[in-house]
């Protein structure tokens, strides 16, 4: 029994990091329709800058995180303008073809500029360290993920679903020109989404530091994980993310106690299971 | 003459760093003794390959031999790719001088390779003799499900149960394992003092660090041991106060302690611009260059693979690692193992510090495997 | 003198490199009703869309009261008071009919939906269900409610009537022909039952290839049996 | 309604005419490789496997609308089934290792083909994804038979037709490949323009509405994957012929998600495309990784990025796209 | 004689709607009718029913005399039941002779087939050439669909299913958005079709149903009121009220 919470626990803990770090994937594929791989480039993006910040200019971690954030989205902006804006609408292979590009690129001058070695984003005190939940411990720092894995989760969830810039982009999303056409400046609606996602993909990026290590190939290295995430919950749904976080933390943390020689076997059985059930993830958007 | 080196090495990728490390030691190696042997001047071409891509290595290698007409090759980072090229090498009429691929059995494929580097079983074997003498008497074993994962497995399973101890229980996890929590619980439910572990170097090493504190196993006094991969210098920063303590066996320390290492680390460290980003595979292909440097001596510049590889037989030097022997049997290094303990310098920054040597270690694994 | 509200003038419009509009020139006084007639093919739906901004155009200006749109985008037409009900019913299938019709409103506050609801009483019926979960008759219902949700000076309709229930085409026509003769809109029908546009209707202008090949008064189409076989197809009105 | 009897044949022959003009061009590139490349033909066979694995590729893809990111598991187990074919049973004769191969692919087809047909769009791309994992997992832990993480390797090959080796030029490979290429080419171009291959274009846009006429849309589907697998087998067998070892990475999503890129890069849905983005991408890497081993990455996204800015539909379909509108034009 | 097509108490309730309420009707081989009705009556989903594109809460159809409620949509095509749809769905990269060509190869079998090309089996291009120039469609026959009008498009969805050679034809709003000039087509091309053949046609043009049809059966809010001739539809009082409006007092109705 006991092994049971403590399974569930580090299930939990990990499903709501893997959460925080590819919900604003879900908004840019499910709902910006943009099957942008250069998610993971964004987070890393974040994580570096967060990690400059407190390593080498020794600021406080809110400090640093801000900043990350705030400097990610500054980042993106240009490359949204120049490139994302070329992609939107257009079919999802080549939108594979250009954010894989954009991934390389990423990569590539990250390489160039932090070298090659693993990057940590200091914690603050109040994070670092176990707590005790009675019958173990458990890292400080994962509640603090979970805790922010549920803020941005219901933030999300009532921008996108009750208010009016969350109707204008679904609208936008399913009928550009329609929705121009009754007056949506979609390209100020898209942007604005974009913002956000990056913003999130940043946030995550640096929140997830701890299990998932900034460094180079960090872009390309978690691609698939936060792709899977995404698919099985439903791209665009922020419930159906969270549902297939937990469930998906829950499988491989369990798989990876009972066997983990099997672990990766059973993970990647369990989605093609999931899938086959619900072939449009665990909540899609009816398109 | 110009001659050709070719080397074969992760320089861009998730591995990018391991192939930097290559460079740096090969440039440390030409920047000291002058890219002149005799009358010839010595060229390196490199090759990039990414990730263990056996195919790739081995069109790699034959453009290399065929089209840039290389007289030596060298490098390799990943056993496979190392593998892959094997046979080719009597055709080619070239050496391969491994600079890092560490499973045992690559020196068996063909007569032609001579490694200069380790293998996984030549460096796990050591710290089960260190986990017993510290009254370990039942470790689990947690390693990468990989060939090497397996090999450092069945070298400390060997090398501890010849002690008298006993391996609890043996567990391999996945190579893109993230989450290191569930596998602590494990360690923590099976009853073992301590825990053997083998991880790539990389990013994962510091999840599985990470998780080893968090979650209490070191407050319970549960020990850790680990060949040397887990604590490469360049990961130090990162794991950070967490690595404090952890006892590591391995065949170099950049920390080490002589006239040889310090001129090493600085020319190395020059090549390599940031000296935090200096580790193993620098001293692999800082010692290959010296085997290559001999063979063609020997050979006059000639190419003539058989006689340069019979030349460096039972070839012995002082190393930045310390004194080496290229054993005439295997044509693998025989060096010394050192243990060593992660430490607080006094300038902040961590270091391996060596703490007890084991002379002369040849690769048990050969023997192991007949 | 105020501005016409709609006034185009020497238009040509395509798709990428092909042409298919060629100097188009007319205009609107407000509350003007034209019917926009023409056999299949021959440009109708491309004029319309060329007026609301989704089309290339070569060449022409379009006017909306005093304001050049020609070089706006489809959104900033819609922002100086342009309304377009396009031909294939554009719903947005994953919004609910409410959220259709509240993306119509523009800013407006959401009391304003009731005018819809009132106008197509089924509509508010339906109005949790999703758009793409609506009949093909109720989607032309919610798209066309929509737009006039968003109270334009210029209506672009594209064949709404199609797929309505007779019923309801009347009511539709009727309410159409209201709004017009307020002079707060002035609108421009296309429409395949020529005798619905030519009851509605004011002006008429018959596309033949993307050119204007007649224009003039219902009663004047109606008489002149000639262009109405020729270009129409259609033999004889009453 | 006079010109009808004309219609059919004058839309025909250009079609047939363009046939022949594809042909001629891959052979005359063959050759072409072979002068300006004498001494790389290591790399140009290797092209023409992944050239092979990029085709097996658009025929799901680009024909059949399937998004796929597992492509490598066919390819793999065709490399894998000939080289297990010749290291474990003696089978070394290299055409009978290439019809293991076929064999080995097709039989991967049917079951990515069954699984993948599951669902659409994202959640197909994830299976897809989750194919390709458990396959590598497979071969990773069947190490017995296929050397696991250190690669298969005792793989020998005959020489061909009993006389041309496979030696370190590689000569033989190369123009062992070749054949098979132009073979495999022949064949698709067929395949393609023949009802099955209209059948899947029209399922690609819309199944729904193929099923709305009586054909089972995954019925077709699947057996447009067993012929991908046996096309990807070809080049996995070529693969393992000419290089004698047979690796994980042959069964890796990395390799999957390349060999996506190369096709899009020259175009989904012409077989040209398929060859032009595979030569492209793969000389480009093999210069760009040669003259800097260590940066070279950012030049491929550059490239990338500049194809999906200049080239939407890729190198060879945009290309084709803008002769066929110069055509219009005169 | 059995009918050709019959269906027994279909219900269907969408999350609690019910949209079918309890339908049963039955057709003869050779029958015209039309199934008209307010929108949102549920045409459109009886005939998703109908065709296997839904699953029916209750009831079953079927075809011939054997029921094929447990059949898949492909199967009932394969049976003999062809459809159009309200909203085309047509293949954009393709061709009018495309989109006709694999429907005469489906329904020969040949769709299977990996050699030759159906543009050089004569057989084939002759029947698809008639059957587009039936339809005025043989000017655009070899251009993309995605570049033909909108009403050019639903004379293509009639074509193609004609081309299935169909023995039971439901044809959901054929006339939609096509131009008044291009309905005779359409009523050509119905009046063309084999005199055995079993045509529903839904319509909201009722010049066209009053010249196609035989019958009229009127479906309201998922229940029949009406099923009988033509000329006392426009008698019925509730129809009137509910769908005909101001149509059934101009009495086009011959
Ligand atoms: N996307 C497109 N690309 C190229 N040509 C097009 C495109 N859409 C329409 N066309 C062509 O433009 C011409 C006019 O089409 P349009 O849809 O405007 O006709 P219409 O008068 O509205 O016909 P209908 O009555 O059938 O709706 C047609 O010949 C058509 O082939
Ligand atoms: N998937 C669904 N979920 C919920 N309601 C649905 C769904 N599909 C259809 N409906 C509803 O069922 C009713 C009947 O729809 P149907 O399409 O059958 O109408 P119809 O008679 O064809 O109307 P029209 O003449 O307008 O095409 C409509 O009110 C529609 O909103
Ligand atoms: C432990 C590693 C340095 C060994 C190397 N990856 C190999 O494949 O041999
Ligand atoms: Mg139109
Ligand atoms: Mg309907």
């Amino acid at each position: 029994m006991q092994t049971f919470f403590s399974i569930a626990v580090d299930a939990i803990a990990y499903g709501m990091v893997l959460f925080v770090i590819s919900i604003g994937l879900s908004v840019t594929m499910g709902l910006m329709r943009v099957v942008n791989l250069a998610h993971g480039a964004f987070a890393m993006i974040g994580g570096y800058i967060a990690s400059y910040a407190s390593r080498d200019l020794g600021l406080g971690y809110g400090v640093a995180v801000l900043i990350a954030i705030v400097g990610t989205v500054l980042i993106s902006i240009p490359i949204e303008r120049l490139l994302y804006r070329r992609i939107y609408g257009a079919p999802e292979l080549t939108q594979v073809l250009m954010t894989i590009g954009i991934t390389f690129c990423i990569i590539g001058i990250a390489n160039y500029i932090f070298g090659p070695t693993l990057k940590t984003i200091p914690l603050p005190a109040e994070l670092q360290g176990s707590t005790n939940l009675g019958f173990r411990s458990i890292a400080s720092h994962r509640i603090f993920a979970i805790v922010c894995g549920l803020l941005v989760a219901g933030g999300l969830w009532y921008c996108i679903e009750k208010t009016a810039f969350g109707v204008k982009l679904r609208a936008a999303v399913d009928n550009a020109a329609m929705a121009a056409a009754l007056g949506v400046r979609t390209e100020i609606i898209y942007a604005v989404s974009f913002a956000v996602a990056v913003g999130l993909a940043a946030f995550g990026g640096i929140l997830g530091a701890e299990l998932l290590p900034v460094e180079p190939y960090y872009a390309l290295r978690y691609m698939v994980t936060f792709l899977v995430v995404v698919s099985v919950g439903g791209a665009g749904s922020i419930p159906g993310a969270l549902i297939a976080c937990l469930v998906l933390g829950g499988i491989d943390t369990t798989g990876r106690y009972l066997m983990p020689e099997f672990g990766e076997f059973f993970f990647y059985l369990a989605v093609i299971a999931i899938i086959c059930i619900f072939p449009k993830g665990f909540a899609g958007r009816v398109r | 003459d110009t001659i050709k080196v070719g080397v074969v090495g992760p320089f861009s990728g998730p591995f990018a760093l391991q192939g930097k490390n290559f460079k740096a030691g090969i440039d440390a190696y030409i920047a000291t003794h002058g890219d002149k042997i005799g009358d010839d001047t010595i060229e390196i071409v490199y090759r990039d390959l990414p990730a263990a891509d056996p195919a790739q290595s081995k069109a790699l290698a034959q453009e290399l031999v065929v089209k840039e007409g290389v007289q030596y090759l060298a490098g390799f980072y990943f056993t496979p790719d190392a593998m892959a090229v094997t046979p080719i090498l009597k055709q080619a009429n070239t050496p391969l001088v491994i600079m890092n691929a560490a499973t045992s059995a690559i020196v068996t494929k063909s007569p032609l390779v001579v490694r200069t580097s380790f293998t996984t079983w030549q460096t796990s074997t050591p710290i089960a003799k260190v986990a017993h003498d510290a009254g370990v008497e039942k470790v689990i074993s947690v390693v990468s499900d990989y060939g090497p994962g397996v090999d450092a497995e069945n070298a400390f399973k060997a090398g501890f149960e010849k002690e008298g101890g006993s391996v609890v229980e043996a567990i391999r996890m996945p190579l893109s394992t993230n989450d290191f929590s569930p596998i602590m619980q494990r360690i923590k439910d099976s009853g073992a003092q301590a825990v053997f572990a083998f991880l790539p170097s990389g990013p994962t090493t510091l999840g599985f660090v990470k998780a080893y504190n968090e979650n209490g196993l070191k407050d319970a006094g549960i020990k850790f041991f680990a060949p040397g991969d887990l604590t490469q210098e360049s990961d130090l920063p990162a794991l950070g106060d967490a690595a404090l303590g952890i006892q590591t066996t391995f065949h170099y320390a950049v920390s080490h302690d002589s006239p040889e290492n310090k001129a090493f680390v600085e020319a190395a460290s020059k090549a390599i611009g940031n000296p935090a980003e200096l580790s193993f595979p620098s001293v692999g292909a800082y010692d290959g260059m010296h085997v290559i440097y001999k063979m063609i001596e020997a050979t006059g510049g000639e190419q003539d693979a058989e006689k340069a590889v019979e030349a460096v037989k039972g070839l012995s030097w002082v190393s930045p690692r310390g004194p080496v022997t290229i054993d005439p049997e295997s044509r693998h290094i025989t060096q010394n193992i050192y243990l060593r303990e992660v430490t607080k310098a006094d300038d902040g920054t961590y270091y391996n510090k060596e703490i007890q040597t084991f002379e002369k270690q040849g690769d048990p694994g050969l023997a192991a495997a007949k | 003198m105020p501005a016409t509200p709609l006034d185009v003038e020497n238009l040509s419009a395509g798709y990428g490199p092909t042409r298919v509009l060629e100097d188009i020139s007319f205009s609107l006084p407000a509350g003007g009703r034209l019917a926009l007639l023409g056999r299949n093919g021959m440009g109708k739906t491309t004029l319309l869309a060329t007026l609301a901004g989704q089309t290339r155009r070569y060449d022409g200006r379009i006017r909306l009261g005093d304001v050049d749109v020609t070089p706006l985008s489809s959104a900033y037409r819609a922002r100086q008071g342009l309304g377009y009900v396009p031909q294939a019913r554009c719903v947005f299938p994953t919004l609910t009919v409410e959220e259709n019709l509240f993306v119509g409103l523009k800013d407006r506050p959401k009391t304003d939906l009731q005018q819809a609801y009132d106008m197509f009483p089924r509509l508010f019926e339906r109005r949790r269900n999703l758009g793409s979960q609506l009949s093909g008759g109720e989607q032309q219902m919610l798209t066309t409610a929509r737009s006039i949700l968003g109270r334009p000076s210029v209506l672009l309709l594209d064949e709404p009537l199609e797929g309505l229930a007779p019923v309801i085409c009347d009511e539709l026509m009727a309410a159409f022909s209201q709004l017009a003769s307020t002079g707060d809109m002035t609108i421009v029908l296309v429409e395949q039952r020529i005798q619905s546009a030519l009851d509605f209707a004011d002006q008429v202008v018959v596309l033949e290839r993307g050119r204007v090949a007649w224009s003039g008064t219902p009663k004047q189409l109606t008489a002149d049996h000639d262009t109405v076989e020729r270009l129409l197809g259609v033999g004889g009105l009453h | 309604m006079n010109d009808r009897p004309l219609e059919t044949p004058a839309r025909r022959s250009p079609a047939l005419g363009r046939d022949l003009i594809g042909l001629a061009a891959i052979i005359v590139a063959a050759g072409l490789g072979y002068l300006i490349f004498p001494d790389n033909l290591a790399l140009l066979t290797r092209i023409i496997g992944i050239a092979l694995l990029v085709l097996s590729l658009d025929l799901v893809t680009g024909y059949g609308g399937i998004a796929t990111l597992g492509q490598a598991a066919l390819f793999g187990s065709g490399a894998y089934a000939a080289g297990i074919a010749s290291a474990h049973f003696g089978i070394t004769n290299p055409l009978l290792m290439t019809l293991c191969g076929i064999a080995g692919g097709m039989f991967a087809g049917l079951i990515c083909g069954f699984i993948i047909l599951r669902a659409h769009g994202l959640p197909q791309l994830v299976l897809s994804i989750a194919l390709i994992y458990l396959f590598h997992e497979v071969a990773n832990k069947a190490s017995g038979w296929t050397g696991g993480s250190d690669g298969l390797s005792g793989i020998s090959t005959d020489a061909l037709f009993g006389v041309f080796e496979f030696d370190l030029w590689g000569r033989t490979a190369y123009f062992f490949g070749v054949g098979l290429l132009l073979m495999v080419m022949v064949l698709l171009r067929l395949l393609v323009r023949s009802p099955f291959g209209m059948l899947c274009r029209g399922i690609k846009e819309d199944p729904i509405r193929i099923a709305a006429m009586g054909a089972s849309p995954k019925v077709a589907l699947i057996k447009m994957y067993v012929i991908s697998g046996a096309v990807a087998g070809v080049g996995g067998a070529l693969n393992a012929i000419s290089t004698q070892v047979v690796g994980l990475d042959s069964l890796s999503f990395t390799q999957s998600a390349e060999a996506l890129v190369m096709l899009v890069l020259g175009g989904t849905g012409s077989l040209f495309g398929a060859l032009v983005g595979t030569v492209v991408f793969m000389l480009f890497e093999d210069y760009v990784s040669a003259a800097n081993p260590f940066h070279w990455l950012t030049m491929v996204g550059a490239l990338l990025i500049l194809v999906v800015l200049f080239a939407p539909k890729g190198i060879y379909g945009t290309a084709a796209a803008y002769l066929s509108r110069r055509k219009e034009v005169r | 004689m059995t009918p050709v097509f019959e269906v027994n108490g279909l219900k269907k309730a969408f999350s609690g709607l019910a949209v079918t309420n309890d339908v049963s009707l039955s057709m003869a081989s050779g029958d015209r009718v039309a199934l008209i009705g307010p929108n949102g009556a549920g045409k459109t989903t009886f005939v998703n029913l109908v065709t296997g594109h839904l699953r029916p809460d209750a009831g079953d159809v079927r075809l011939n005399g054997e029921v094929v409620t447990g059949i898949n949509a492909t199967g009932r095509v394969r049976r003999g039941l062809g459809r159009s749809f309200q909203v085309t769905r047509l293949f954009q990269d393709m061709t009018p002779a495309e989109h006709v060509g694999i429907a005469i190869l489906q329904r020969d079998g040949r769709s299977g087939r990996m050699f030759g090309n159906f543009l050089s089996m004569p057989d084939v291009m002759e029947e698809a050439t008639g059957l587009l120039s039936g339809l005025g469609l043989l000017d655009l026959m070899h251009r993309k669909v995605s570049e033909i009008a909108y009403g050019q498009q639903r004379l293509l969805e009639i074509a193609m299913a004609l081309a299935l050679r169909p023995k039971v034809l439901l044809l959901d709003e054929p006339a939609a958005g096509v131009p008044q000039s291009d309905t005779g087509r359409i009523e050509r091309a119905l009046a063309d079709l084999p005199a055995d053949l079993a045509v529903l046609m839904i319509e909201h043009d009722m010049d066209l149903v009053f010249r196609f049809a035989k019958r009229v059966i009127v479906l309201a809010a998922g229940t029949i009121i009406f099923d009988g001739l033509p000329s006392e539809v426009t008698k019925d009082a509730r129809v009137r009220e509910a769908y005909l409006g101001s149509y059934a007092d101009a009495s086009h109705a011959a």
